[in-house]
């Protein structure tokens, strides 16, 4: 099944029109491929949404699938709402709005997302919207070592091994170092800090919740950030900020973050929206696009791309980024999550992952077998344990009740023996919670 | 129009509630220090299912999509998203799936990225793609350090990135980003390569050459063999920009014309939806002597079923969190096995001819760029509209009351006032048609009554917008109290 | 306007494809009699997946609904659908489940229909329900065979349905089918039931006093309890009309009164889609002495698990093929489960605010039909209005300048030149705002500049309709090659 | 959670607005229940969700089951395409088109369903969708029995069992007799029409394809009616109309059916859409509503309710039906997919259905235990076997293997020992229908 809708007499007809008796005539002399492309026949659409079906099934998946896999992706619910306006043709099958006149769906949405995100981080202003978290940190590096013309950047150990290697990826080139901050019971270590960092320092970046789910110290980094004249880069999980100190609120010149907990399926890695957020004074410095306000002739509110002359398509090698397409869609969908939950609901869903998951790690503490390394430090909706058997084990066994346990940390950091790290959102039951805990008891 | 829906805001009005707490509810400030605890809420919304459901179906109604309207905008490949690969892409065993999940449990989704892989490598004849990149410039940025990790691991990462001057600007804006002092250089009338300027700027230090073919203005490199010689000759790759692969999937393979790495942008040549700016996916692909640069992790199929291989010795390493945009992989995965080995073939020659037809059948009202047959768009310019006054911004809002989306328009930059139109395959001989009439219309208006064209659009949600007041005065948010705007306020217009 | 899909067709064309044919093809004329084979081809749209797609979306934007447009449309409780309801009317597990399967292979299914059924009779203060009419007409139907069956059992059929003119048109119809003769009784001048008029009339050969409580006035019988008396001292039924439950659900229960039967509307009171006319259910629900007399099949709970009785001997048998619009009542069943028993009363409550709301706000400019509190929704007229020759009609076609659906208007017939509006629950006081605005400008418009009004709408996709020429022209599909029709043409207005 | 927006602040200001101090005044007098209602708790969405999850895996159904059961519900590929149209809102949420300048979407769809219905069925005009098929054809016998004002009504003995259930009800009070038809091959007798067919007959019914699946005499038929002067009423099965002569050719004076083929899910038994058409001379006859063209005051073509003069709100017990809402989303469904399969694709579908069908019965016939009664008679797309095992035992042993058999049909045709009814349409591959055999023949 191919999607061209003309029959042969029509191509005919334009042929002709055209002037050529046949289509190879319009690519005579270029060199087309001779071979038979070694890709499958074409199939219907009965035979695709079966295909779809048996590939699926071979996946196994919420809400079947008990899972407590976080580290940086997590299961929340999503409102039926949100898919609902997703699905509308007008939203999905619109290009960027270069055309406001007949775009202010998609650019008053966008507004609205970016209004949103900076209620939540308290920042002045936010893009509308970046790849995804790690890369949205890694252009918030660059435009740090950019601005203070420093090239230290100090990375936590405690941040997503994901997005320290993207950093790894983006600055490989640009001479920049990457300082390792050591934790200390999970935490960054301030006083490392505290001795190290200095005016040349371009960045220091705090991840919040940090990867272990641990809160770390965003108030007391501040002034030590600042006072090198550095940027305090913070990487935060929007979905704590109805409970935790927002970055705008911290001092944060830039906030990025990963926008999948505001209602985004797993998807198995996405498409989500990375957020970037800072203080109005970067703003002409920022990557991505930028939604603004203003009139049309008759005077009527209206929006429309603005501040483009940071982008690559005027700019070229002097843009801010090289960004182009991100993922408005997504925006849209963190947005409507974010107005669907509106000002008491983003309160509560922070509380309850709060509440279920400190409720699950008092059920585990109590299992022989389980320590709990950062036992002390504030957590919020995920923690690491050390079991007394390896966790490919323990993820075996509990595979085998239809539990996907938490994430194996052996492969980053080998010094937390059996480790794993286990997120528990407000999707979690007590009765779920009570089950697994008493899985892992069997198990251990 | 709609208020914001910070305006419909009602106090304590709940549009989700989640469940009742079933655990022991706790306090956070015992759990949690007084430092790290939020004092001010935030001021989000309070509004109903009803209210959002309410506000953002009538705003997108405001819109011009693909699902509504006619949308040749060149460059874009705006061609139809067929629905049943959203309904795939919506099934749970997709899109409920953590991307951390062990193999065991994803073999499908495994399965569904390797044999893209396989595919996208097969059309294009290169070696082997990776999927993670999360747009066109990603890809663009990814495929350059893996360049810069070969010539490095060659012994010298090089100086420079050459790039035409009718490039996309994510060229030299990614070239940039990847640690490269970017060399621009012209092109010849015809928008192609112009061989002695390029020859003036190769040499030792080039590292890479970022080509687009289709150009940017429509038309095939014909002399790509000889370029793609010189370029190889003083040991620097060839890269392509596949924004333009429309017009080459199933006809022409970039991997037998030299190229050493390219990009795809799947939210266009494969169909996934644009909406509105995005999601996308930008895979990209290498000859056999780059694949052990390329990002991690790679799928292998083995004989206990697909793996994920976490790292390899010489990758330039991750690109971004997670393994990719799966979700868009999919999709673009679905569209393949529709199109089969058959579709794809019939894909580009129908976007070719039908760009062939607007040359055609336009080019009498309109100027052609280069009135020779063109790919799978074709440039045209306001020029026998400027004696009357008529810009091709003009044309452009005009066509907007006739219902149609304007092309691209002032790309590229080496065109004069270029509209770059790109009907893509998927629509109709009648829809071009009527979209004749229209800008034929339009012509005549032009010169009749030019100053409609000057003034349109005039059916539109709003007409057109104060751009210089949207960036002197940046309103970029609402706000629960007016704040002072960082930017004193200037007189609108000049 | 869009023009016709069939004015869109393309011979060739293709919208959808099979899967090829994997077993050995067949001659129809070698398998079925030359007589049995369709001769002349079926003149279908010929057209692709784009046109379908683009031309009922564009169709969808003419349309006024809930998820774009205030609905207070009298009568038909036009409340919000969550979506909610709608995501999980689209699992799999309940889409694609055939009828005749196994009862141990639905057990889901009849645990949802179980369910609620059960939580319908608690609502309602009801023996038993069946799920089976498809709508409230059909429900009217099935009581009042149930009621027939029931007469018939006790030995005598009887002869008269009483319905009072303040009805709904399908309450005399649905008598009429179910073998009865209709006899219209008077109501007060507030549309309740005028007892004397009813004893007039009530007597051995009444089978069946339907009423709808509240009446259509949005009044409610407060006089319930001796009608019911009065119905069953001479052994007939007492039949309620359930359009109305909205102002009820969680205050009053109608088996309390005294109704015998009665109908639901789930898609009013029980928020599923109305579709543009249809899906619907309309269960109906007995007291113990009827229950026998229910359709069939009915479903059970027992040890083992849900089970379906199919037969029953005093039932009155099959409504429709299979169990009922199942889709639609699970929509019901998770809209119930949302709500909850505090829920329920809320509703009602909030339907009752809101009419009242309504009608406080709006008397002063409005005539109020009987102004006393409402229940869920409240009549006005045009009464203030006539002096300026401005009728009903034109100040509903007016609201649709302003972007509201105008109420219901004509209904009941017994007041002259109604507006039934019925703003329902889900709607918020600022929506109820805006139009109580709208409206007093219009009560404006109609002093100042009726001219308005009358020529009203103007803003609409299509304005005011020739509907003399529909009636007396009948065009009633499209056809490939236009024929004479069968009324010869008229003038189109007299 | 209830869907009502108020605040209690709200509340109260609308209270004093009407001038009561409290709701209760509102409702003073009424006979308010006292009792708790026995109903649950209300439940949030993420609930209700995750219960739709539970109730729903506990039903079995296609993909994963491989169903074969057919008799007048059918297992066809539904175009995607279709579920993205029928989930818009403004569809989806609108009312019957009462106010057709703002209801041009419903009304022009409805049209486009009516002409869609009439191509295919051959018959002069066909409203705007019954509630299913059975019901359909109740109205349509209470039609003719109404203009005839004759009594008898001849049923094919192969009619539905459900269609012939809900007739006897329509029908218990309306001194109609009905008359049951033997079959013979599993076809209608001719010659017992022949014989009986009388000047006192209302109408004739014919069910085609019949509820055996087999292709009836159709046209031979007719004249025996129409010498009676007696209604003939066709039911069929709109999906065999790709292949099979339709009722408009075959004399058919009204032909209903169950427009559940075409492309509405099977969804436990609704909604569907009943098709009534008729020959033109009945349209001021017939029940339901019925949309037509016209213009508006500029000229401009539109559509709108009309003939509504036969309708219930206005003629009331006059009326020539008593239905008011019936199906009109579910009729677009059927439209969107007639008109996705187009013309070609409209024959394919059926074509495809006979050659999967006669493959099936090719195979199953060779299956020592299985006997085909009916051998000779011409089908379309099911098929009855009789097995040398009850039928309860061969669905027991298939459904243990995921396969759905066919239709018992002791319940309604005891005289057909172990028979079972097999519906075999496009979407069964060769593969499944191999499988199935297979299987078969195990358990026999
Ligand atoms: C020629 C060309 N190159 C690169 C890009 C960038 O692709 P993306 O927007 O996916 O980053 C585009 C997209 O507009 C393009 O047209
Ligand atoms: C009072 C009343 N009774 C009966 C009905 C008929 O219900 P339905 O349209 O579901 O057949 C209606 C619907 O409009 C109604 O308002």
């Amino acid at each position: 099944m191919d999607f061209t809708p003309h029959t042969d007499a029509e191509r005919k007809e334009m042929l002709a029109d055209i002037g050529v008796s046949d289509f190879k005539e319009l690519v005579k002399g270029l060199p087309l491929y001779e071979g038979d492309f070694k890709i499958p026949s074409g199939l219907s659409e009965g035979e695709v949404v079966r295909l779809g079906h048996e590939l699926g099934s071979r996946n196994q998946a919420p809400p079947r699938l008990l899972s407590f896999l976080g580290a940086g992706c997590y299961e929340h619910y999503s409102p039926a709402a949100i898919s609902a306006l997703m699905s509308r043709g007008e939203f999905l099958t619109a290009y960027t709005p270069y055309q406001p006149e007949v775009s202010q769906g998609t650019l008053q949405t966008l507004y609205e997302f970016q209004s949103a995100i900076c209620e939540i981080t308290a920042m002045d202003v936010c893009n509308a919207g970046m790849y995804e978290g790690a890369s949205a940190l890694a252009e918030a590096v660059l435009l740090a070592v950019r601005e203070t013309g420093r090239q230290e950047v100090f990375i936590p150990h405690t941040l997503h091994p994901d997005y320290k290697a993207v950093l790894d990826t983006y600055t490989a080139e640009a001479s920049v170092q990457l300082i390792d901050v050591p934790q200390r019971n999970g935490q960054m270590d301030l006083d490392f800090l505290r001795a190290r960092v200095t005016e040349n320092t371009a960045a220091v970046i705090v991840q919040n919740p940090n990867f272990f789910g641990i809160v770390e110290p965003v108030v007391e980094m501040g002034p030590i950030v600042q006072a090198a004249g550095a940027f305090y880069i913070a990487v935060v999980n929007p979905l704590s900020l109805g409970l935790l100190t927002p970055p705008g609120e911290f001092g944060a010149d830039i906030a990025v973050g990963e926008g999948q907990a505001l209602g985004i399926p797993p998807g198995y890695g996405g498409p989500y929206v990375g957020l970037f957020t800072c203080k109005s004074k970067w703003l002409r410095k920022m990557p991505g696009r930028l939604v603004g306000q203003t009139v049309d002739v008759d005077g009527k509110r209206a929006f429309v791309l603005t501040l483009q002359a940071r982008e690559q398509h005027i700019r070229r090698e002097k843009a801010t980024s090289n960004v182009c397409t991100t993922t408005a869609l997504i925006g849209f969908c963190a947005n409507f999550y974010l107005t669907l939950l509106g000002k008491q609901g983003f309160r509560d869903v922070a509380y309850q992952n709060l509440a279920k998951s400190h409720y699950a790690l008092d059920q585990f503490r109590q299992i022989p077998g389980v320590r709990v390394p950062f036992g002390d430090s504030p957590f919020f909706n995920e923690f690491v344990i050390q079991t007394k058997v390896p966790v490919e084990n323990l993820q075996q066994a509990l595979l085998e009740k239809g539990i996907a346990a938490g994430l194996s940390l052996k492969k980053w950091f080998p010094e937390l023996e059996n480790a794993s790290l286990w997120a528990v959102t407000e999707t979690k039951t007590k009765a779920d919670i009570d089950h697994v805990a008493k899985a892992l008891r069997e198990v251990l | 129009m709609e208020s914001l829906i910070f305006e419909k805001t009602q106090p304590g009005r709940r549009g989700y509630v989640l469940p009742a707490l079933d655990v022991p509810s706790i306090d956070p400030a015992a759990v949690l220090p007084a430092l790290a605890l939020r004092k001010k809420v935030s001021e989000l919304p309070e509004v109903s299912e009803l209210d959002v459901i309410r506000h953002y179906t009538r705003l997108s109604q405001l819109n011009f999509s693909i699902d509504t309207n006619f949308y040749p905008l060149g460059s874009c490949t705006m061609k139809y998203n067929p629905k049943v690969c959203e309904q795939v892409a919506n099934f749970t065993g997709f899109r409920s799936v953590h991307p951390l999940q062990p193999a065991s449990t994803v073999q499908g989704f495994l399965q569904v990225c390797y044999e893209l892989e396989r595919m996208l490598s097969e059309i294009c004849g290169m070696s082997e793609f990776t999927l993670q990149p999360s747009a066109g410039a990603h890809g663009e940025l990814t495929g350059l350090l893996i360049a810069r990790a070969y010539h490095k691991y060659k012994g010298n990462a090089r100086k420079t990135v050459i790039v035409p001057d009718s490039a996309h600007g994510t060229n030299p804006a990614s070239a940039m980003i990847a640690g490269y002092q970017v060399v621009n250089t012209k092109s010849d009338p015809k928008g192609r390569v112009d061989l002695k300027a390029l020859k003036a700027v190769l040499n030792e230090d080039t590292a890479v050459f970022m080509l687009t073919n289709p150009n940017t203005l429509g038309l095939f490199e014909t002399q790509i063999k000889e370029v793609a010689k010189m370029v190889h000759d003083v040991g620097a790759l060839l890269y392509l920009d596949g924004a333009n692969m429309n017009a080459l999937v199933g006809l022409i393979r970039p991997g037998d014309l030299g190229f050493d790495i390219m990009h795809l942008n799947l939210h266009k040549t494969f169909s996934t939806p644009h909406g509105g700016g995005g999601p996308a996916a930008g895979p990209v692909g290498v000859t056999e002597a780059l694949t052990p640069f390329l990002p991690v992790p790679r799928i292998r199929k083995t004989e206990q079923g697909f793996s994920v291989e976490e790292t390899a010795p010489l990758s330039i390493g991750k690109m971004r969190a997670f393994n990719g945009n799966s979700l868009i992989l999919l999709r673009a995965y679905i569209y393949i096995r529709c199109l089969g080995r058959e579709g794809i073939r019939k894909l580009s020659e129908t976007a070719i001819l039908n760009a062939n037809y607007l040359r055609a059948k336009l080019h009498d009202r309109y100027q052609v760029a280069i009135d020779e047959p063109c790919m799978h768009e074709c440039i045209f310019t306001s020029a026998k509209q400027k004696r009357f006054g008529v810009k091709t911004l003009d044309i452009a809002k005009r066509l907007l009351d006739y219902g149609f989306h304007p092309p691209t328009i002032y790309f590229p930059l080496i065109v004069e006032e270029a509209m770059m139109i790109e009907p893509t395959e998927t629509e109709s001989k009648q829809t071009l048609d009527l979209f004749i009439d229209a800008l034929n219309k339009i012509a005549d208006e032009a010169e009749r009554s030019p100053e409609i064209l000057k003034t349109a659009p005039h059916s539109t949600p709003v007409r057109r917008l104060d751009e210089v007041k949207a960036a002197r005065e940046p309103n970029l948010r609402w706000r629960s109290v007016p704040v002072k705007v960082s930017n004193p306020p200037t007189p609108a217009k000049t």
